[in-house]
């Protein structure tokens, strides 16, 4: 795209004195994800400039963490990215953790390995069912697709709801470990759920990519290139879509990514139909390491501190860190400073749907209003982590 | 290959900057004055394109820091770009130039902070709606400060 | 029957086949909502009657008791004809159609003709609802509506054509009646193409998934009836239903030989709706399985594949029937 | 200890003004109202309005459709409610976008101060009698960020609810329940005749 480069919010095109049209979609709108305004400017059909209005579910998370002590804050962590509320809980703790020290067991670490993985399953799987639903319409074909994606989402939970008790914010980590073991059983059931999920992606693949009209609708639309990615920061399998072979996985290895094998797909055309790729290879990757955890889940403890239960238990010296964790949007950063207390002192939460919901101004102008709702679900944003 | 000690010798000839101790991330803190420079010379000349986020910190009497976290995705290198604005002081210049991405980190920075980020296109609140009043992340805003007419 | 006069005759089958079309449209929307669910391994309405069968009694009557909202800005007298003007067209392309032999409310010489005239007249009320809502995904969508109605009116003729030729004639009727011995459907190779172009130009013509871009539910919100509550909006919906039943009917007359089937006379028109509502359960599929695709692409369809594909189909099809009458007869 | 009064609590009080603000009832309603009444009050036709009355209030229960309004967690718990597993359209509801289709708001997620107006707009957008259900903590009293300084403190400060359905967030078991409630509510619905007095409500 020629608009690509140019670093303004309204790309001007060259349409001779034709009027413009101002519509606004959201924040409610079907296929706004949640909860985002954009101001489209419109020549006909074609997107002129887009002005994004993000703030709605501005939660306070980062002045909240303030008045909330270490052990307080995880389960709201969660309800930052809430479609993958395991990845944003491990942030924050990770970030205690290493400020404090705090060792964290072998089995304890391989569960939230586990616990990210399958999230990252249930994440794209939503993702997949909401970006067809956008292309598709909730009276169509995108809706069938839709309930299939929450039908094996659905699954998953279960398997949460097995561990944790809970289906969509879990509450799973605390600081030195993680809350709950396995269950009897669980295992079984796991290996049972994503063999079964291993065998759907087949059937979508076949729905998808062996209908034209999706790769029409999908092929060359909102392309990000290399460079626009990286400067804007956006990261994930968006990132990865642009042809940057970035994963905080391998190359920042956390918990115990450098225990496990698997492979990061990287795509270089950064339109829809790359990042559609991307995340169907992730999900088959990230089945494979839950085989591997499963394979090979050491004994021991769950919790370097367990029972953790008042306010007091644990402390944190003074210091500052950063903690990224790629969760199945991309890095979720969290910068912790300690003052020694029994909260921290500034926490800013870096959500990856934020930047990489800032990279639409610059690739939206130029498509279509129908381009539009694919390009925001092919970015798969999540608000809670946009405004947190 | 870049290295962190090439990064480490090549930023330690400027005027003002101070690096501190540990290689990932290096801790790099610079003068306001020559905030966009620095981040240009990373970008440019060392290859740190990925921006990962802007942000401030409120030190009460000592005033606000503003934190920025850039990646050489290529090299695996990372670099915390800090800067104090000084007791009071409120502006810092833009990154908005360098790095397309501190645009909406920014102006979530002004949001929260009131810095006035100098050279900035588009600065104005991301998330509170215009009319807001005051500065959440500040040490001495009140986490619960009502505003009418919902509360 | 010699004692009645024609008119009043008329009247009473016009009410009649009214009257029936409208308890038709309003179950066909929950077969197709019941359809859907099976397809989305879900149930669909289950707990309103036995069945979900009292759903549509429900929904209708709901609809009736809601507030009539029209919006400030918008025109007032367009906006509340509008639906009017949607509805009459859809319901009225049922008045050629014959039931069973000479069971119809008029069998026209011209019947095809003006089935495909009065069908394409409901752009004129989609366009006026979208016009006068004062609302932009409105607008947008009364544009689009225009763009694709006029692309698709026309290789929908020129498929509808394909039987019309094998026929020999534009009465309805009498297209039933030569499909005696063979459906058209079955007619080697040109009776599969034209009941395919048929079927795509009809769901483009009925705007519905792929081709739905006026009601785009993710972009446009609900399109030209986003701003219709109440029984406005259930009258919309009554039209659409039935412009898709339709055409789901004049598909079934013109490939699917129409009353033809096993069985005593009497059970023709059972038989006639039955393949209707194959074809809408087909249309239907269609509609749940596939993604919306962009204007421009709808129209690239329309103009550069659909339109020269139905034309060389109706050409070749003239020119089987030349040479069949010529060796045959 | 002496149990806390109620009335003096701040936020109470705020509730209470707030309340004291609103309209209530619905001019769509009322003028439906006033015609029924005379044809109630007319010998004989009390009939005619109870019996249509108990069929009205089936045919409003019967289709009761949401506007797919989502706002933050809660809002993917109530995508699985509507999805395959719960499947709400058994009930007769179907999802529509545009708020003038709808009968019933689910107000599923925190409600922020800039999103307050926008959600007292679709509210008022959509045609009367409608119906709302606050999902989970956050909207029925701000939840878990009650503290925050963006956060409404509950969304009946903003406009009338009809359920409340607890939970962070309810499972959809939670709001499937929530949602019979609320059919059971409609069938209890006054607007063809006589108002009866107020359902007990439960603690």
């Amino acid at each position: 795209m020629a608009t690509d480069l140019t670093p303004r919010v309204t790309t001007e095109l060259d349409y001779a004195g034709a009027e413009r049209l101002t519509m606004n979609m959201g924040p409610q709108h079907p296929s706004a994800h949640g909860v985002f305004r954009a101001i489209l400017t419109l020549e006909g059909e074609t997107v002129v400039g887009v002005d994004a209005v993000i703030g709605y579910l501005h939660r306070c998370h980062e002045k909240l963490a303030e008045t909330l002590a270490y052990v307080q804050y995880p389960s709201i962590a969660s309800k930052t990215d809430y479609v993958a509320a395991m990845t944003s809980e491990l942030a924050y703790v990770m970030a205690a953790e290493r400020i404090a020290k705090i060792e964290v067991p072998k089995r304890a670490e391989h569960l939230r390995v586990l616990v990210a993985e399958l999230q990252r399953v249930a994440s794209h799987c939503l993702w997949l069912g909401t970006w067809c639903m956008d292309m598709g319409g909730a009276l169509g074909g995108g809706a069938t697709i839709f309930l299939y994606c929450i039908r094996e989402r659905e699954l998953v939970l279960d398997l949460f709801e097995k561990l944790t008790g809970a289906r969509l914010l879990y509450g799973f980590h605390q600081v030195g470990g993680v809350r709950y073991d396995m269950p009897e059983g669980f295992a079984a059931d796991c290996r049972q759920t994503i063999d079964l999920i291993e065998a759907r992606l087949l059937e979508y693949e076949a729905m998808l990519e062996d209908n034209t009209f999706f790769l029409m609708r999908t092929k060359g639309v909102g392309v990000i290139s290399r460079q626009l990615a990286e400067e804007v920061g956006i990261s994930g399998p968006l990132l990865r879509a642009s042809g940057v072979d970035f994963d905080l996985r391998r190359d920042a290895p956390y918990s115990s990514y450098q225990d496990f094998q698997f492979k990061v797909p990287v795509e270089t055309d950064g339109d829809c139909l790359a990042r559609y790729r991307v995340r169907m290879v992730e999900f088959r990757e990230s089945i494979r390491i839950v085989r591997q955890i499963l394979d090979g889940l050491p004994e021991g403890p769950i919790s370097s501190r367990p029972g953790v239960k008042a306010v007091a238990q644990v402390r944190v010296p003074k210091g500052e860190t950063y903690t990224r964790v790629e969760g199945p949007r991309g890095e979720v950063g969290c910068y912790l400073i300690a003052d020694g207390g029994p909260k921290p002192y500034r926490m800013k939460w870096r959500g990856a749907s934020f930047s990489n919901l800032a990279v639409l101004p610059f690739i939206i102008p130029g498509h279509s209003v129908a381009d539009v709702v694919a390009i925001m679900g092919s970015v798969d944003p999540v608000f809670g982590e946009v405004d947190r | 290959m870049l290295t962190a000690a090439d990064v480490r010798s090549r930023l330690a000839t400027l005027d003002g900057v101070t690096i501190a101790e540990g290689d990932s991330p290096l801790t790099v803190t610079v003068p306001a004055a020559q905030w966009a420079t620095i981040a240009t010379r990373l970008k440019d000349e060392m290859g740190f394109g990925f921006f990962s986020f802007l942000s401030a910190v409120d030190w009460k009497e000592e005033g606000l820091e503003v934190v920025a976290w850039i990646d050489n995705t290529d090299a695996r290198l990372s670099v915390v770009l800090k800067t104090r604005l000084g007791a009071g002081g409120t502006t810092c210049p833009s990154l908005a130039e360098v790095y397309r991405g501190a645009n909406w980190m920014e102006r979530e920075c002004f949001d929260m902070f009131g810095i006035s980020f100098e050279g900035h296109p588009d600065l104005r609140r991301i998330l509170l709606p215009d009319d807001w009043v005051g500065y959440p992340l500040l040490k001495l805003y009140d986490v619960d400060t009502p505003y009418p007419p919902y509360r | 029957m010699t004692g009645w006069p024609d008119a009043a005759l008329g009247a009473v089958a016009g009410v009649s086949v009214l009257l029936g079309v409208i308890g038709l449209v309003t179950y066909v929307t929950l077969l197709e909502r019941k359809f859907a669910a099976r397809m989305q391994s879900r149930i669909g309405p289950y707990r309103v009657g036995p069945h979900g069968l009292l759903q549509p009694i429900a929904d209708a009557v709901k609809l009736m008791m809601k507030e009539d909202v029209v919006p400030r800005n918008a025109d007032r007298r367009v906006f509340s004809i509008a639906p009017v003007v949607f509805l009459i067209p859809c319901i009225l392309i049922f008045a050629t159609i014959p039931f069973a032999p000479g069971l119809g409310v008029a069998d026209l010489n011209i019947g095809i003709l003006f089935f495909l005239a009065v069908s394409s007249m409901e752009v004129v009320g989609l366009f006026m609802a979208g016009w006068s809502s004062n609302n932009k995904y409105a607008l947008l969508s009364a544009m689009r509506a225009v763009n694709q109605i006029i692309s698709y009116d026309l290789p929908f003729l020129m498929a509808a054509l394909v039987p019309v030729i094998l026929a020999g004639s534009l009465k309805l009727g009498e297209i039933a009646a030569a499909q005696d011995a063979l459906w058209f459907i079955a007619y080697p190779v040109l009776g599969q193409l034209g009941f395919i172009a048929y079927i795509i130009a009809s769901v483009a013509a009925e705007n519905r998934v792929p081709f739905d871009i006026l009601e785009a539910e993710s972009e446009l919100v609900a399109g030209f009836r986003v701003e219709y509550s109440g029984m406005k909006f259930a009258l919309i919906q009554l039209g659409e239903y039935a412009h898709v039943l339709g055409t789901s009917f004049l598909g079934a007359l013109l490939f699917l030989g129409a009353w033809a089937g096993p069985g005593p006379e009497w059970l023709g028109p059972v038989w006639f709706i039955l393949k209707a509502l194959l074809i809408f359960l087909l249309i239907t599929w269609i509609r749940w399985s596939f993604i919306r695709i962009r204007v421009d692409q709808i129209l690239q369809i329309s103009w550069k594949l659909l339109w020269p594909v139905s034309l060389v189909l109706v050409i070749a099809t003239a020119i089987t029937v030349v040479i069949r009458s010529s060796t045959g007869g | 200890m002496p149990a806390p009064i109620w009335k003096e609590f701040k936020d109470l009080q705020e509730w209470n003004e707030l309340h004291k603000q609103r309209q209530t009832g619905d001019k769509h309603s009322e003028t439906f109202e006033t015609l029924t009444e005379g044809l109630h009050q007319f010998p004989g036709g009390f009939v005619l309005t109870t019996v249509t009355d108990n069929f009205l209030n089936w045919a409003r229960k019967s289709s009761v459709w949401p506007v797919t309004f989502g706002l933050a967690c809660c809002a993917i718990e109530m995508m699985a409610t509507f999805a395959s597993r719960f499947d709400v359209e058994r009930l007769g509801m179907v999802p529509w976008a545009s708020p003038r289709h709808a009968d019933l708001m689910i107000i599923s997620g925190t409600v922020t101060i800039k999103m307050a107006p926008m959600l007292l707009r679709i509210y008022d957008q959509m045609p009367d009698p409608k119906w709302a259900v606050s999902m989970g903590s956050c909207s029925n009293s701000g939840g878990p960020f009650r503290h925050g300084y963006h956060v409404v403190k509950g969304v009946d400060r903003v406009i009338p609810i009809d359920v409340y359905v607890p939970g962070c967030p309810p499972p959809p078991e939670s709001l499937l329940n929530g949602l019979l409630l609320l059919q059971d509510q409609i069938a209890h619905f006054h607007k063809t005749g006589k108002k009866a007095p107020p359902t007990e409500k439960v603690d």
